[in-house]
């Protein structure tokens, strides 16, 4: 798998600062911690997790949005923030995002049009505006945003939700890129819209040879789209658990993730009411300024061993062929 | 685009937007006849400047519509005659104070850091400083010589409020996702700061400017009555303070020409104030696309 | 078991604004019986949330009921909510019908304690006795698993999502409510305390046989609580039935897409597809069924006519003329 | 946190050191601007002297040093040193005119008056405000609503000196109301100090058109801030939440709506004060109201250095105390930010 990786993250930590005033104390807030990770060409990753675990700081990083506090993160087998300008430039190019808030993510000024041949010119894809124009019509062909005449001259504030989230995966498609990110762009979509922006994904994927890193709280999102892929299951800034989707959803290794698939609550009733939660220590999470010592879901998972889970941060262990797990259940295993 | 569409755009649309709002159309209306007889209307109109004794303080008539001061005076070809210097000033040192609060309140945003800590405490320190009196012992130091000058030390003290503002503003549009985007797209930084971030915070801009011009009428006027501007040869606030000062006040037949100037000096910054409640729809696609 | 607590007829709620008038709840008829949990699922602008508050009359002030009655039969009487005036109203609400809303984050003063807020519930419906607030709050508050001795003296601000969102529902029974309106409860928490939320939700249903309405986006809340499922959309119900109709034979197109937009992450994969289109405009709505638009299923009639609800099984209706059509089950 | 940790991040705390630092500084600032400045009034003092008494450069110069207190003689390094300590034991020099009259003494007699008339306003204009913007907002869209939203835009557009002339053009001469010419002065001769009904009685009618005048040039902006405040908070879930427990109409209107909406006054409130200590040199000017701002306009106009640089310092330091009234007020109001560090 490393010589296949396109992204690779190596020992990567993010904290950021926070203050209180002039004289407040500094308080060092870790939001990832030591995350090492490799994402083949091709591939689909599903970066599971709840809000404020560390998900789209992860995106971030690895779009070159923030620099990571300490650790490497590997374009194509470089470190992205040693790299030359030349080479620098090809990643950008190479790296795209896609938004989860598609009222956020486009321009209220710009008209449809501004917003896809920005890009578009600036690299030298377009030399004139008839040139464009064909090109940015063509990309919102690609999105199905049909007839595209209708839409290349409109404001975004004129469109609906879903059709600006197309826009917005049109606009991460002008340089041709090799790997997308996808921060929870269905989330903020109505249920009956989700599942076409999804398919779209799928067929993009499929069309450009494109690697995706899926990330998104929607565990059912996550094996809808990413089956044939990965699940990396997020808590805390630490991956726990990270293996082939079918067997992180049917064979759940860590508490956290078998805590996770019993409490989802899903779309079946007999399914539904039939599920048996897992009693938790704690219903609290705790915060990011003050995590637990050991590993960070010891006070509230059932299966805690006293002397050891809340003492040292557990590695991450192989007990089957290509799904880890970081817990102490499976030392040695 | 066409020249046609480019006109369209400019002068047009803007018109229609200012028609929506009445206060704001009122406010357009007002601001634009001050303009013009502040600035047309001396072609026209010639400073009476003839002392005529017999003529003191005259109720408006056909031939003085405004009546006539302490010295007979037209009192208004003083107002059209008035305003001009008024509002340079007004305009050079609104200009000022917006051009550093905008330099200031973006690097302070965009830098962050110490940059940031540094400028935000410099800002809130002038911000504590009443701001009138230290203009007035300012202008008790530096030997006020000419409106250019007066326009600068007015100018250079009226930022602070508005780089705060301005600050909060860009950083407010710098997290927003389009800017993410742009930066991964990799359109580079003056795309980012021209194309993206400055086009939304136009509107607001060019709303600060018109409000700090306010401000800079404010203590413009104030320096003149306290007698703190030596150089002035004719405006509205030369003519309250004379008033003021010569006693005019205190005499019931002076209410023309104590009122005129004052009410010039509202009506300029109550259509100014006004005008500003337009000026959003103009900058905001929203609002300008008819929705 | 099966006696009305809540008779919605024929109601109509409209908001104007600069465009228009938006008509959100058209012509929707609906009863609440005793003890049990309905849901009313949609997407956003279906109207549900609209419906939830017309029910306590607290429109925003720029929405009114245009038509219809909104009957609530309690305590041996018959009494038409929508004929109250403010004072009834403020003697009703709460006492009777409590709601617990979408953001529990931004339900509470933010300068008030916890107790503060309580308190004045409790005193506005005439209890002053403080110590026998005090302890029934103390007791409320240990009901939905929070640590009361803390939690009274807290500020809002001071408790995490999950804890405010526990205050608010056992705030919410403080009165012993006969009807508990829940817009979105889970919808802004993360899962594990989703889940817990549902436990309590649950626990509260089999102690204390109150009628809760959901209201929610999230077809797996309705899965999960409810007996009965109402399915809005464009201001209408287009579809009501048992829990069991509405999700294993559902009658209506825009429901059967709705179940099938939808993924399940621990049964086993089921063929999913999306509803095209977009939902119509509220304010100009065409003749016709409001969804012919989008639906596989539509003819002619559909572009001219606007179904009624019809019953189409036991205590199962449809609006919908294509109704026979339409797959039965999976 | 520990405990000096959790004290040197208090909100308290933390407005009190900047407040003694801005004091600091703008006493600094003050120093070296009559020193630095082209014009150094000292200089042109000692000029004075020598041109129109004809003394000697050196005996100019002691009496300007004696003035200002400060040895003119020593290196600036240690003039500051000398200021400084000389402020904070309340020394600030001596008048030009009035010669000998300490300028400490001068202040004393004239702040309290100013932060009478000020401090009286500001209540008056900020509760009147606060009331109307509060009535419009609940009265939106009404008759009541757009009559006072007008008013008060066109109120707060006046600058308040205009308005002072105004109301004594009108108060004063065109009706006569006041006798404006003979009200000079913060009180009438021969009047003794104490809380007496007589001296009370006195004191507001003196200061009577000074304080209609910062009221009516502030209630305007009040209004419209309370107003647009009001309305944000209206659409509050908690204010929905309110209704829907069944609180009464008064308690929501003070407990949930009001008391909320007025928080975001409070940087305003700050401003204002600064504002009209500021304005008030040219309100008392125009009024003959002997404040501290009317002490600022005459020293300025006589070019009375000592006086008008201590006068200066003293408007600045009592907005800077203002100022951090307002905030403890604040943090009072707001229980968000009682604790400094999370």
């Amino acid at each position: 798998m490393e010589d296949r990786a396109i992204i690779q993250l190596d020992h990567v930590s993010k904290s950021f600062t926070v203050r209180s005033g002039i004289f407040g104390g500094r308080k060092n807030m870790q939001v990832i911690g030591d995350l090492s990770l490799s994402i083949g060409r091709g591939e689909v990753l599903c970066l599971v997790g709840e809000s404020g675990c560390g998900k789209t700081t992860t995106g971030k990083l690895i779009v070159g949005l923030i620099k990571p506090t300490s650790g490497r993160i590997l374009f194509e087998g470089k470190d992205i923030w040693s790299m030359n300008n030349e080479e620098f430039k090809d990643y950008r190019k190479a790296v795209q995002i896609i938004h989860q808030d598609p009222y956020s993510s486009l321009n209220p000024v710009h008209r449809i049009y501004n917003i896809l041949s920005a890009p578009l010119f600036r690299h030298g894809l377009v030399r004139n505006r008839s040139e464009a124009e064909e090109k940015v019509l063509d990309l919102l062909d690609r999105v199905d945003l049909t007839p595209p005449g209708d839409f290349i001259y409109k404001y975004p504030h004129q469109l609906s939700g879903g059709q600006r989230q197309r826009v917005a995966i049109a606009r991460s498609l002008t340089l041709n890129p090799k790997f997308i990110v996808a921060d929870e762009a269905v989330s903020m979509l109505d249920v009956s819209i989700r599942l076409s922006i999804i398919e779209l994904l799928r067929r993009l994927k499929e069309e450009m040879n494109v690697t995706f890193l899926f990330i998104t709280h929607d565990l059912a999102m996550a094996k809808y789209f990413g089956w044939e892929g990965r699940i990396a299951v997020m808590y805390l800034g630490r991956i726990v658990e990270i293996g082939p989707t079918p067997r992180v959803i049917e064979n759940p290794l860590h508490p956290y993730t078998k805590a996770l698939l019993m409490a989802i609550p899903e779309a079946d009733p007999q399914v539904t009411r039939n599920k048996t939660p897992m009693k938790l220590r704690s219903l609290d999470i705790p915060s990011l300024l003050n995590l637990p010592p050991g590993c960070s879901f010891n006070p509230r998972c059932p299966f805690w061993i006293e002397g050891t889970c809340d003492k040292e941060v557990p590695d991450m262990y192989e007990p089957e062929n290509d799904h880890y797990v970081s817990c102490f259940l499976f030392r040695g295993k | 685009m066409k020249s046609r569409e480019i006109v369209k755009r400019i002068f047009w649309e803007p018109l229609v937007i200012i028609s929506r709002d009445k206060a704001g159309l009122i406010g357009f209306i007002f601001l634009l006849s001050i303009l013009l007889l502040s600035f047309v209307g001396p072609y026209f109109v010639k400073l009476d400047t003839e002392v005529k004794l017999d003529k003191i303080y005259q109720f408006p008539s056909r031939e003085h519509i405004l009546g006539t001061d302490n010295q007979g005076r037209d009192i208004f070809s003083q107002i059209v005659n008035g305003g001009r210097d008024v509002i340079i000033v007004a305009f050079l040192a609104g200009l000022i104070s917006t051009l550093i609060a905008v330099s200031l309140g973006s690097l302070s945003a965009y830098a962050g850091g110490f940059t940031d800590t540094v400028i935000m405490f410099i800002t809130e320190i002038i911000l504590t400083i009443p701001q009138f009196p230290l203009l007035a012992v300012l202008a008790a130091f530096v030997r006020l010589t000419n409106p250019t000058m007066l326009a600068f030390i007015i100018g250079f003290l009226g930022w602070p409020a508005l780089a705060r503002a301005i600050r909060s503003q860009v950083l407010s549009i710098k997290e927003r996702d389009y800017i993410e985007a742009a930066r991964v797209l990799d359109l580079g930084r003056m795309h980012i700061i021209f194309s993206e971030i400055l086009p939304n915070m136009l509107s607001y801009i060019v709303i600060s400017l018109i409000m700090a011009m306010t401000g800079a009428v404010y203590s413009q006027v104030g320096l003149i009555i306290l007698g703190l501007v030596p150089f002035y040869g004719h405006n509205w606030g030369l003519m309250i303070q004379l008033a003021w000062t010569r006693g005019a006040i205190f005499y019931k037949g002076s209410i023309f020409y104590i009122l005129s100037p004052i009410i010039a000096i509202v009506l300029f910054q109550w259509s100014a104030v006004t005008f500003t409640r337009s000026l959003e729809g103009i900058f905001n696609p929203r609002l300008r696309a008819g929705e | 078991m099966t006696r009305e607590i809540l008779n919605i007829e024929n109601l109509f709620v409209e908001y104007s604004n600069i465009r228009g008038k938006v008509k959100a709840v058209r012509g929707v008829n609906l009863k609440l019986y005793k003890g049990e949990n309905l849901a009313l699922i949609g997407e956003s602008g279906s109207g549900k949330t609209t419906l939830g508050t017309a029910i306590i009359r607290l429109l925003p002030s720029s929405g009114y009921i245009k038509d219809g009655r909104i009957v609530y039969k309690g305590n041996g009487n018959e009494y038409d909510i929508s004929k109250f005036s403010e004072k009834e109203l403020r003697q009703f609400r709460w006492k009777e019908i409590a709601m617990v809303f979408q953001s529990a984050l931004n339900s509470f003063n933010p300068v008030l304690k916890v107790w503060d807020q309580i308190y004045d519930t409790a005193r506005a419906h005439g209890i002053s006795n403080r110590n026998f607030v005090k302890e029934r709050a103390i007791s409320l508050l240990r009901y939905v698993q929070l640590d009361p001795e803390r939690v009274i003296n807290s500020y809002p601000h001071e408790l995490s999502g999950g804890m405010r969102q526990r205050v608010l529902i056992a705030m919410s029974l403080l009165l012993e409510p006969k009807i508990l309106i829940l817009d979105e409860p889970t919808t802004a928490l993360d899962i594990l305390t989703q889940r817990n939320i549902i436990e309590l939700l649950r626990t509260i249903k089999a102690d204390m046989g109150l009628s809760m309405i959901f209201i929610s986006h999230d077809l797996s809340l309705a899965a999960e609580l409810a007996d009965r499922v109402a399915v809005m959309y464009a201001g209408a119900i287009v579809e009501l039935g048992s829990v069991e109709d509405i999700f294993y034979r559902p009658k209506h197109p825009y429901t059967l897409g709705l179940i099938k937009a939808v993924p399940t992450v621990t049964a086993g994969f089921r063929e999913l597809y999306s509803i095209p289109g977009s939902p119509p405009d509220l304010i100009n709505l065409t003749p016709g069924c409001k969804f012919a638009p989008r639906c596989e299923y539509k003819n002619s009639v559909c572009e001219k006519d606007e179904p009624m609800l019809v019953e189409v099984g036991q205590d199962h209706f449809v609006a919908c003329f294509r109704h026979k059509e339409i797959g039965n089950g999976r | 946190m520990s405990r000096v940790k959790k004290i040197l991040s208090n909100y308290i705390f933390l407005r009190a050191v900047r407040a003694i630092l801005t004091v600091f500084i703008v006493a600094t600032l003050t120093f070296f601007i009559i020193r630095l400045m082209p014009g150094n009034p000292i200089e042109i003092y000692i000029g004075q002297l020598m041109s129109q008494y004809g003394m000697s450069f050196q005996d100019a110069k002691n009496q300007a040093a004696a003035l200002f207190s400060i040895d003119l003689n020593a290196p600036l390094s240690k003039q500051y040193v000398i200021y400084m300590r000389n402020l904070l034991r309340g020394d600030f020099g001596v008048s030009f005119l009035s010669q000998g009259t300490p300028v400490a003494l001068m202040i004393s007699a004239y702040l309290p008056w100013t932060i009478f008339s000020v401090g009286i306003s500001i209540l008056i204009s900020f509760t009147l405000g606060i009331t109307l913007g509060m009535l419009a907002a609940y009265k939106r869209g009404s008759i009541f609503d757009h009559i006072m939203s007008t008013i008060a835009a066109i109120l707060s557009a006046i600058p308040n000196y205009l308005i002072g002339i105004l109301l004594l053009i009108i108060i004063g001469v065109q009706l006569g109301l006041i006798p404006v010419s003979a009200m000079r002065g913060t009180v009438s001769p021969g009047i003794k100090p104490g809380f007496t009904w007589i001296f009370i009685k006195d004191i507001f009618s003196r200061a009577l058109l000074p304080i209609m005048t910062y009221v009516v040039s502030t209630i305007g902006g009040w209004t419209l801030s309370m107003k647009s405040s009001t309305l944000n908070t209206l659409g509050e879930d908690y204010v929905t939440v309110a209704k829907a427990r069944g609180l009464p109409e008064s308690r929501i209107t003070f407990a949930y709506v009001g008391r909320n909406a007025l928080l975001p006054l409070f940087t305003s409130l700050t401003m204002q004060m600064g504002f009209l200590m500021g304005g008030s040199a040219l309100i008392e000017s125009i009024f003959v109201y002997k404040g501290i701002g009317w002490a600022l306009g005459a020293s300025i106009a006589q070019r009375d250095y000592p006086v008008m640089q201590a006068v200066f310092l003293i408007i600045t330091i009592a907005v800077i105390v203002a100022n951090f009234i307002a905030d403890l007020l604040y943090s009072k109001l707001d229980p968000r930010i009682k604790i400094g560090g999370e």
